[in-house]
Order: C-alpha cells, then structure tokens, then sequence
C-alpha cells in the first residue's frame, strides 16, 4: 500500500463529495416524495417553504433537530440511542463501493469515481444491508412498546426473508461478470446491460430491495394503519430523523446498486458517466416513489409466503438456468 | 305453583300472580300504565296486550288482569300483540301534547319510553288535541292535564291507597278530568306521591320545575332523615343542589311511597345560610387550623379546669358513623360526660322504649301492612311519623280493625275510639301491632308485651337515629347533658351535630361544634368545622324498629352553582374544591381529630359488634340490629 | 392466467397513478383563496329567535344530552310567564367536534349550525361561548317555525287556541 | 241556602239508604230541582248533606248527563242521537229543533224557557226518532209533531 498525501487527499475528498451528496439528496428525496405523491393525489404538495417549498427539507431538518429528545420509561437506554445509527450508518457505508463515474484522471492519477473499489464489494454489501437489520431489531426491541416491538419482530423476519432472494438474485450477476469487484461487475455490462441476459433477476432484485427498504407495499414493521409507526413509533426528533434519512440513503444506495449490477452502471453514451449513473439511480427513487403512491400494502403472511415460496425458489432456478446456459455457451 | 312458559322461557310463580308480574320476574319488559305494583290491577289503559298462544285462554289478553295458569305459552312478541299494543299507544298520544322539551318528566316517562319501544316514531292523526284548564294544586305539585293518558293510577292512589277525598276523576267519555272541586293545595299528607305514580308529566314536582333532566341527575339510594321510619328514598341532586326527593322502594320499611314531608324537605340542604367554612373564633381557617386549635382548647380546658371538663354531646340526628367515634374521643379526652341527648326526658324514655325493642316485638311497616289489628296509642302518627298512618290505612283495607288511644287524632282510615288500650281485644287478634310514641310515657307498653306474647311494638322516636343514639348511650354509658351541665364540672362542650339549647351553653367558657345547619350552637361556638349533610356522604342510621339502613353519596358538598355567578363557572375557572366544598362527613372529622390527640389514625368507624354494618347495601333492606 | 391478470392489474394500477401525476390539482391555497360553504355547513352553533323574537330554546337538555363530547352546558329556568328558557347556556368551542348531533337533537330547532367555520382564537377560554355570544336575532333555517304555537300547553297563546289544539274541555258542560 | 223542609226530607232520605253515597243521585236531583241547575253552592251543600267531600259529589255529578252542572232553561229538550233515532232521523230532528228555537245544540233559549241538549239513548228506540222535554218522553217524533211539541210546551 502507498500512502500518498494525493491519494489520501483525493480519497477524503471522494468520502466528503458522497456524504454531501447523498445527504442531500436523501433530504430532497424526502421533499420529492411528498410532491410526487401530492401530484399522484392531485395536490400541491409542500409549497409554502421558500420558492416552490423547496427549502421544505430545511425547515424539517430544523424542526427535528429542535423537537424534544423523549425516551420512554423502561426504554434500554444505550441500545435505544443505538439503533437509529444503526439504521443509518451501514446504508451510507454501502454507498463506498458503489461506482458512480468512469475513472477519471486528477493531477496525474487515475481516480477511480469509487470510495472503495473492493474485490468482494458484493460480499460487502451483502454483510453491511445485513447489518442494518440491527437498527430496525435494536430499535424496536429497545423502545420497550409493543407497537415497536411487533414492528421490529415483523422487520427482522422480512428482511431476513428478502436478503436470501436478494443475495441468490446477484449469484448470475457474479457469474456473468466473473468477479465480486463492483467495478469489474459495471465493466462488463459496457456492452449489453445484464438486465438484457437476467430480467428474472433484476425483477427479483429489485423487488427484494423494495422489502430490504421497507417502502410500500413492504412496509410492514411501520404499518402506520396497524402499529402506528411500527419499530420508530417512540423516536422523536433527531432520532427519528436518523430512522427516516436511512430510509431515504438506503433508496439511493440501492438504486444504485441496482443500476451497477443490471443496467450497466455509469456506462451510457452522449452524456458524461456520472450523469448517467445519477440518472439512474433517480429513475430508481422515481419508481419507488411511484409504486408508494399507487400499491396497498401487503398482508404479513403474504409476505413472508410471496419471499420463501416464490421469489427464493426463483432465483434458484434462474441459478441454474443461468449455470446451463453459460455451460452451453461455453 | 303454577308454572308457564312466556316468550320461551319457563316460568314457575306463586298463584295469584298476573302474567305481567311473571314476565317481570323473568325481566321481560311488558308496557303497563294502569297496573302498579301497589296498587294492582285497573285494565284501563290496555298498554300491556300479549298473546296466549296455547293453555286455558287464548289470544290476546289484558297480561295485568290474567292470572297464571298451569300450561299457559305466552308470546310477548308475537305480531298481533305487538301491533295491538303499537296501536294503543298511537290512541293513547292523540291528544298528548308535543311538549315534552318543556316537561319535567321527558326523560323519566315511562309514556315516552313505551310509546318508543312500541314503535310508534310519528303522530299520524291530523285532527284537532283536546285541551284541558290546568288547576292550581298548590306550592309543590304542578299539574298539566293535557298530557293525561287516563289510566286513572292517580286517582286509584290518591283516594284508595292513600284515603284523600279532595282529589279525584270528573267527568265520563273522552273528557274526564283528574282534578280537585276547586284550584287549591292538595289535602292528603301524601300527595307527593302523584308525582312519582303519574306514568307521565300530568303530575311534576313544582319545587324541581324545570331544573336538570334525568339523564344528568345525580342520584343514590338514600334514607329519609325527616323522621324516624327511615323511610327508603333517592335524592336528586344537580350542580351541588337537591333538587327533589323521590320515593325508593322497600317492601320491609315504606313499600313505593313516601310522605310530603320527606319529599318536600330539601331546603336545608340548599340553604344559602348553611355554614361552609371551618371558623376559628369567628375567623375562616382551613380545616387542618380549625382541628388544632379544637385540639389545642381541649388540652387547655383539661388543664384549666381538670380532667372531665370536657362533655362530647352528640344527637339523634348524627349519623351512626360519627356516633359509634364519640365514645373513643370521650375516653381519648377523659372527657367528663358522653352524652347522646341533650334532655332529661328524651334519654330517659327513648332508651326505656328501646328496652322494649327486640327482633320478635319490633314491628316494620311492612308488619303494620299486613295486620289485622292495630291500636294507635297516645301519639299522632300523621303528626310525627307520617307512613305509618298509611301502613296502617293499608292494613284497614284489608279488613283490619284500628283502634285509638288518645284524642284529636286523625287517621286516614275509619278507626274505633277506645278510652284505654285494654278495652281492644288483643288476644283475639292474630297479628296485633301496638303503634306507640318514644316521647310519651304515659301508657307504657310493657305490661302488654308480657300479656300478650304475638304483640308487636312499632315505636316513633322523635329523630332519625334515635334509636342508634339509645342504643349507644346504653352500651356507652352516655348520659344526658342537661344532667352532666347541671352537675358543675362540665366547662367545654363539643357538640357534633347537636342541637343545644342555649340555657345549657350559657356558664361554658368553651364550645365547639360540628354541623351543617346553622344552629344555636353553632353560633355560640369558638372553634366550628363544617359537615355534610346526609345527601353529601355515605352513613348510616337505624329506624325506630332498629334497622340499620346505609344511604349513599347523592351529592358533592359545597355552594350550588345556581347562586353562582356564570363568569366564575368551570372551565372559566377552575378549583380542585368547589367553592364551600370543605365540609366533610362527621365522623370522618372526628376520626382526624382522634388521631391528632391519640397520634392512630382511624380509618373505619364500624368496629366490634358493629362490623357487620361495614359493607350494608344500600339497596338492601337492612340489617336488624337485634341480630349482630 | 391468473399471474397475468395480476400484472395486469398492477400495470393498470401504476398507469392511472401515473395520469394523475399530470392532472391540476383539486388543492385551494386557503388562506388566500376562500371557498364559500354550502348554506347547510355545520360550522359555528348558534342560538335563533322564533318568529316572535322569543327564545327558541327552552333549555331541555337534549343538545347536551347528544353532544359527544359534552361541550354544551345549560341551566334551564321558567320565566314569569311560564316559558322554560335557559338561565346560561354554554358551548365550549374548544371541545366541539361539529358533528351537528346537537342541532339535530333540538326539538324546539334552536340551535342551528351556520356556515362560519373559522373560529380561532389565541385564547382558549375565547372559545368558550357564552348564552349572549350564541344568540342571534332571528330565525334562521325554518323561520315559521314556533314551537309553543305546537306544544299543546300553551304558554304564547291562550290554553287550546294553538295550532291542531281544541278549547279546552269544559268537564261541568253541559254537553256530553 | 235551601228551605229547612226540603233539607230534612232529604236527611231523611239519606238515613234510609244502606250508605250516604247511594242517596247521592237523589240528593242531586233535588238540589238540582230546587236551584234549577246543580249550582257550585248545591254541590257543597248536598256533600255536606251526604258526608262526603265536594269532589265526590262533583264527581257524580259531571259523570251523569241529566245532572245539569250550567245553567239550563226552564225545559231541557234531550233528543236522542243514538244509532235507531239517528237512523229514523234523529239528526234531522235535532237540526230542526234547533232551527225552531233559534239556537245552536247545547244553547238555551233567550228567554230562558228551552235549552236544547243531544242525548245518547232515553230507551225508546221501538219509537224513533225519539226526544225528552223536561221529565216526559215523547216518540215517533216527526218535524211537523216536533213543532207542534214545542208550542204546547211554550203555551204551557
């Protein structure tokens, strides 16, 4: 390893460009959630904050910086200050493998557009969304609610059941790429997308990161209907922000994975690499948005049957087929 | 016993009863206006139509005037007698009035309650009401004669069960008039009851006229204080005043009714110059203030004058609670006299006519109602404890034979004047009652009782708890305070809800009193703390026949909102006291003061022999006290 | 199929979802732009007249008896010439849920919800409405409506001339 | 007040009946007899007479129709309007009566000799349409008759 001052100097410059990025853009998915659903429901939408509303995000950041940090009585206290940085750490953590540019080169370096360009990127990702399991069970469990913890217990059992799918759905992708470095993964899709070879897989992908997400129709450990807020229902404030920004930085991370591994990451020609990558990944957020603003939310026993009896064996089969057809060709 | 079968349900009943009684019993509900259960059977209004569907007689029939029959199936529900009975409903509103927003009995109707469960929503008659001249009745009953129905329950009550000739029905066909000769106040002592009989608002208490609605009453069974039957009542309060007083039913003791001197007597309570707030040499204080200086001048007396200075002075009104507390401060205080009664005269011969009192020689009301011979010797029954001359109305109706000692005195029943009680042949009859008065001991009835082993003694005491007072002061050793003042040695007094003449409070330095009427005492006192009246807490009395009967908390103490000014209502402004709310039951006063001189507090004023009244029902009819 | 018809379904779902994206909003900027409620709205309660100028409330209890919230309070009194009106009657703004349950129990039709819906105060106790801030001069919805001339009992008329009523029976007549 | 004889026949009256009560209808019709009508005064006087209250005589009273608790003419016409004169014309009879003597039903005459009253049933229905004139009963009362009726009775 060479440490030079550029390199480290480029590296806290790319962490610094991500966070500011990817907060920003949490908060202003926030604020174009409530529009697009607004429009869906034939409303304005936020509008009173600056022009437009669009200093709405603001004006919520201000609010829940300010609100009353309320613990409940016979809450754990170190595990339920815990769990909101649970939630949102390991999503933004995600965010450093993900490539967001074609290498670019500054003062004489090839600057991978990449925080981290691992070679079992993949794994890593897979290990860190499980990580961020612990937020919504911590939380939960800490709060000392039944409302938190039926939320919790029902996030555990899902987002356990969906990272299986998840996981046997990137298996072809691994396959077709011949590598768990993301980077490789963008890199051989620079001629056909693999959403071309694995639409089964993207499907089952894309569906699994709806439920790794916890947006609708997969919002079941929130379910406002049923358990008022589910795992948050006692966080007030910051720590309730931290819940919600996870959420929001885990729609962008996993668009962005998605876009990585089936529709050829920041490859796309005219346009610069990071705008395309950037437009992708907002395709991703728009579809989520979208499909929040028409679908119901499911039954649990729906969920759990819809993930162990069909989207898991799915993605077994589309293995194999997958394995068969590379065998076949060679 | 005859035993039938009413909407599916068997019913086994004593012969006799009607089929309406039956379903009561069963509690299926069955519409009556006419029928009442102490006045029986008139089948005028026709309300309570069933249909016998199999037994001895079928189709629809009158449920109030059949008797049951073996084998009779009875179908409440059945089409053609629930149409029957929505069409005499329809009949009976053709002429009543749309007036029920403005009427005292909207809400406690049993017309508007029937007419709703018939079904019957909307007047259908388009024809012209008959109207009627309302009559002036006096200062408490008000009388509006559109609203009648004509099931002819007042007039039945008014000149059968309670023998009053002034009021009754005029007229025949589709005029009659239930009214006296001319405007003027109701002559029978117990015409307050109309009130209660009437199914709808022809009849309404004048003195409650148009001042809360049954739905927002404040209500709880109680016990007439008036005198000393303790006749069964429910009380009705509203914004922290009585409104009325109602009758509450009690076989053993009143039956349905009451005297208008118990309905009717509810100014005290609302009395704006009752006193409310704890004084301390005519200076407000709080409660806590009042208690220790109370405390403070007991020891100071005992040290100025010695021990046995002090007299503790209840009364036969006090409730049993605050009096059974009395002897436990008088021994705490080594206080000088424990004392029940303020005469000589009343201790001597409530406790000696008390003497006579047990379970087999006290007769209840109930008692009284069922004899067949009565003699009413030297006391005034109308006079001084008013139910008991209708029980014994009652017991002539059923061919009892009365007798009186004693001149000027009038029953509401034909009676046989005799010059001493021997000259009525007792031994003929077999349930013979003696009614006789605790204040007068002139033909002392003692000898009787010996004589005549199947006689029974109804005694009128002159208070409420008379007879509790007399007893405790026989098991306390109380002696009267005309004996213990007269004595010397007596230097302070503290008086709980007595009511001390003045010539005994004259040469005593000290004086203190607890009560809710502005008394005598109350104004000669130093040191006074506030009570609540029998409305305002739960207690405790014992009748003249020695049954321990528990009323219950109608009311919060404190000033009736009606003097108060609007601008200082909740929510404009809020207290956790409501003003003049101070007042706290007697012996819950006196407890606090036990435990300031003894350092124990006292949570429970039934101790001993006296447990078993701990957990007394007030809906019960009582406990003897012969037998605890 | 049924997969197919799902997906259908789903397609459909997300199609009509999108058309409303592109459709102008329903919204009204409140504050700015007013919308005029029909005349029915329940809003603000108030207290009407009959056609006479009497009070049409004779304090019967029945509004605060079906208020769900027990926001109306009352006294209700007889005036000197027999009319049963309410000594004070209160509504406590801060409590009321509107549900018109009062003006719907009122059998004299006194009480009336009017379209004023803005009542706000920055005081509390300013919603707490008084007898003399409910009453209005007039009648409102149904001004003919006069519930003593319907009674049956009097009061604004001579016994037995009111509407649908007989004179009085006179018992001592000599007709039958 | 009434005369000391009339008082002390009826006193006597009443002592021969079972109860007070009984003589009450007779007690009644005397007063009535005596004052013309059964006046508030004859009403207290006969229940002082009988023992009873004022109420339980007035009672009686209003219950029965030919005890006249109002002011009546000299002659009380009852015609009967129950279902066999009225079927022979009762109603008829009553109008014409009524037309003849310038009154409405219920109304006594100006000068005080007639008050015309309808009556359900006097037991004459064999000779509808039938009517009564003070004591006596007269059927088969045609208008003609009526007429006729009612001049014997002003003449006499």
């Amino acid at each position: 390893m060479i440490y030079d001052p550029i390199d480290i100097a480029l590296l806290l410059g790319k962490i610094a460009l991500v966070f500011f990025v990817i907060l920003t853009l949490a908060a202003y998915l926030v604020f174009a959630e409530r529009k697009v659903l607004a429009w869906i429901q034939d409303r304005k939408g936020p509008n009173r904050v600056g022009p437009f509303g669009l200093l709405q995000p603001l004006a919520d950041l201000i609010k829940l910086l300010t609100k009353e940090d309320f613990r409940p009585i016979g809450a754990d206290k170190w595990l339920f200050y815990l769990a909101p940085a649970m939630a949102a750490i390991p999503a933004i953590m995600i965010f450093a493998i993900v490539p967001f540019g074609a290498p670019l080169t500054l003062f004489g370096h090839t600057v991978q557009l990449q925080v981290s360009d691992l070679n079992v990127g993949l794994l890593l990702f897979m290990a860190l969304s499980s990580v961020a399991v612990y937020g919504v069970a911590l939380g939960g469990w800490a709060s000392n609610s039944k409302y938190a913890l039926l939320g919790s217990i029902r996030g555990l059992a899902q987002l356990i059941s969906y990272e299986l799918s998840m996981g046997l759905s990137l298996v072809p992708v691994v396959m077709l790429a011949r590598s768990f470095r993301l980077s490789d993964i963008v890199n051989a899709q620079a001629g056909c997308w693999f959403i071309v070879y694995q639409p089964l897989a993207f499907m089952i992908f894309l569906i699994s990161i709806a439920a790794e997400c916890k947006r609708i129709p997969f919002d079941l450990p929130e379910a406002e209907g049923e358990l008022v807020a589910g795992f948050h229902t006692e966080y007030s404030g910051m720590r309730f922000g931290l819940f919600f920004v996870g959420e929001y930085i885990n729609i962008i991370v996993l668009g962005g994975l998605a876009t990585t591994f089936f529709l050829g990451g920041w490859h796309g020609p005219f346009l610069p690499p990071a705008v395309w990558f950037s437009a992708k990944v907002l395709a991703f957020a728009f579809l989520f948005i979208w499909v929040r603003g028409t679908l119901p939310r499911l039954r649990y026993d729906q969920l759990m049957h819809f993930g162990w009896k069909i989207l898991t064996p799915l993605a077994l089969v589309n293995i194999l087929v997958t394995g068969w057809w590379l065998v076949l060709r060679g | 016993m005859p035993k039938l079968i009413i909407d599916d349900i068997t019913v086994e009943v004593a012969e006799g009863t009607t089929v309406l009684e039956a379903a009561q019993a069963v509690d299926i509900p069955i519409p009556h206006f006419c029928w009442h259960p102490a006045l029986g059977k008139a089948g005028a209004c026709r309300a309570c139509a069933v249909k016998m569907l199999e037994g001895p007689v079928k189709g629809i029939q009158m449920s109030c005037m059949l008797p049951v029959q073996d084998g009779m199936v009875v179908s409440t529900t059945d089409p053609e007698a629930v149409a029957m009975r929505r069409h005499i409903i329809e009949w009976l509103m053709i002429n009543h009035p749309h007036d029920c927003p403005v009427c005292d009995e909207g809400g406690e109707c049993q017309l508007q309650d029937f007419t709703i469960a018939a079904g019957h929503g909307i007047r259908r008659y388009s024809g012209k009401k008959r109207t009627h001249v309302n009559q002036d009745l006096g200062p408490f009953i008000q009388h509006e004669m559109n609203r009648c129905i004509q099931c002819y329950r007042c007039v039945r009550y008014y000149q059968e069960y309670a023998g009053g000739t002034d009021f009754g029905v005029m007229g025949s066909a589709g005029r009659v008039y239930f009214g006296r000769f001319q405007d003027g106040e109701l002559e029978s002592p117990f015409s307050g009851n109309l009130v209660d009989i009437c199914p709808t608002g022809v009849f309404t208490d004048k003195t409650a006229r148009f001042r809360a609605r049954y739905w927002d009453y404040e209500m709880a069974p109680s016990v007439c204080s008036g005198c000393s039957l303790g006749c069964n009542t429910t009380p009705v309060a509203r914004y922290r005043e009585l409104l009325k007083i109602t009758a509450r039913k009690n076989e053993a003791v009143n039956g349905w009714f009451i005297c208008d001197r118990g309905r009717f007597s509810n100014s005290a309570v609302n009395d704006p110059q009752r006193p409310r707030t704890p004084l301390v040499d005519g200076r407000e204080s709080t409660r806590d203030e009042a208690l220790e200086a109370l405390a403070l001048r007991i020891a100071e007396t005992e040290q100025l004058y010695g021990t046995g200075s002090i007299a503790i002075v209840g009364s036969s009104r006090l409730a049993l609670e605050a009096a059974l507390l009395l002897p436990q401060l008088a021994q705490l205080t080594s206080a000088g006299a424990l004392c029940y009664f303020t005469s000589e005269e009343e201790r001597a011969t409530t406790t000696s006519h008390l003497g006579l009192l047990s379970g087999g020689t006290s007769a209840s009301q109930q008692e009284i109602r069922e004899s067949d011979c009565i003699v009413v010797s030297g006391c005034d029954p109308l006079q001084d404890a008013p139910m008991l001359a209708l029980a014994v109305r009652q017991a002539w109706r059923d061919g009892a034979t009365v007798y009186v000692v004693g001149d000027g005195i009038v029953l509401p029943c034909e009676f046989t004047a005799v010059a001493a009680v021997d000259a009525v042949p007792l031994a003929a009859a077999k349930k013979p009652v003696l009614i006789c008065s605790a204040s007068c001991n002139s033909d002392h009835p003692a000898g009787l009782l010996v004589q005549h082993s199947q006689l029974k003694l109804a005694v009128i005491f002159p208070a409420a708890n008379s007879y509790g007072a007399a007893q405790l002061a026989g098991e306390q050793g109380g002696v009267s305070l005309e004996r213990a003042v007269a004595s010397g040695k007596i230097k302070g007094i503290i008086s709980v809800e007595a009511d001390i003449p003045a010539h005994l409070l004259a040469g005593i330095p000290f004086v203190a009193a607890l009560d809710w009427r502005m008394t005598e005492t109350v104004r000669a006192a130093q040191i006074f703390l506030p009570t609540t009246a029998w409305v305002e807490m739960d207690g405790t009395s014992i009748n003249n026949e020695g049954r321990a009967q528990r009323f219950k908390k109608v009311m919060n103490p404190g000033l009736p909102i009606r003097g108060l000014d609007p601008a200082g209502h909740p929510p404009h402004l809020h207290r956790t006291v409501p003003p003049g709310g101070e007042a706290q039951p007697a012996w819950q006063t006196l407890a606090l003061l036990i435990e300031r001189v003894s350092g124990e507090p006292v949570t429970e004023p039934f101790s001993g022999r006296w447990e078993r009244l701990r957990g007394l029902d007030a809906g019960s009819e009582g406990v003897m006290i012969h037998d605890l | 199929m049924k997969i197919l018809s799902d997906i259908a379904a789903l397609v459909t779902g997300m199609w009509i979802t999108w058309k409303h994206i592109f459709r102008r909003p329903v919204t009204i900027q409140y504050p700015e732009e007013k919308r005029t409620p029909y005349p029915r709205y329940r809003a603000r309660i108030v207290l009407t007249r009959d056609p006479d100028g009497g009070e049409r409330c004779v304090a019967c209890q029945l509004c605060s008896g079906a208020c769900p919230v027990d926001c109306i309070t009352m006294q209700s009194a007889e005036d000197k010439d027999g009319r049963r009106y309410a000594e004070w009657f209160r509504i406590n703004f801060s409590r009321c849920i509107f549900c018109g349950f009062c003006a719907e129990a009122c059998p004299t039709l006194a009480i009336q919800m009017t379209p004023d819906f803005e009542i706000c105060k920055r005081d509390i106790m300013d919603l707490v409405y008084e007898k003399e801030d409910l009453l209005i001069d007039g009648c409102g919805k149904s001004p003919d409506y006069n519930y003593y001339r319907h009674a049956g009992i009097g009061v604004t008329q001579p016994r037995g001339s009111g509407a649908e009523e007989k004179p009085p029976v006179d018992v001592r007549g000599l007709l039958p | 007040m009434i005369p000391i004889e009339l008082k002390a026949e009826l006193q006597g009256r009443i002592a021969a009946a079972v109860t007070n009560r009984e003589a009450a209808v007779d007690v009644m019709k005397a007063l009535q007899a005596h004052y013309g009508w059964l006046t508030d005064e004859a009403v207290v006087e006969a229940a002082g007479l009988l023992g009873l209250s004022p109420l339980q005589v007035e009672e009686l009273a209003t219950f029965y129709e030919m005890i006249y608790r109002r002011p009546v003419g000299r002659q009380v016409i009852h015609v009967c309007d129950s279902i066999s004169c009225w079927a022979m014309g009762g109603e008829t009879l009553l109008s014409h009566i009524a037309a003849l003597l310038g009154v409405g039903v219920g109304e006594t005459t100006a000068d005080g000799l007639f008050t015309l009253l309808p009556c359900c049933c006097l037991g004459n229905c064999g000779e509808a349409p039938t009517l009564m004139i003070g004591d006596t009963i007269f059927g088969g009362v045609s208008l003609e008759g009526a007429a006729e009726l009612l001049d014997q009775q002003r003449n006499r």
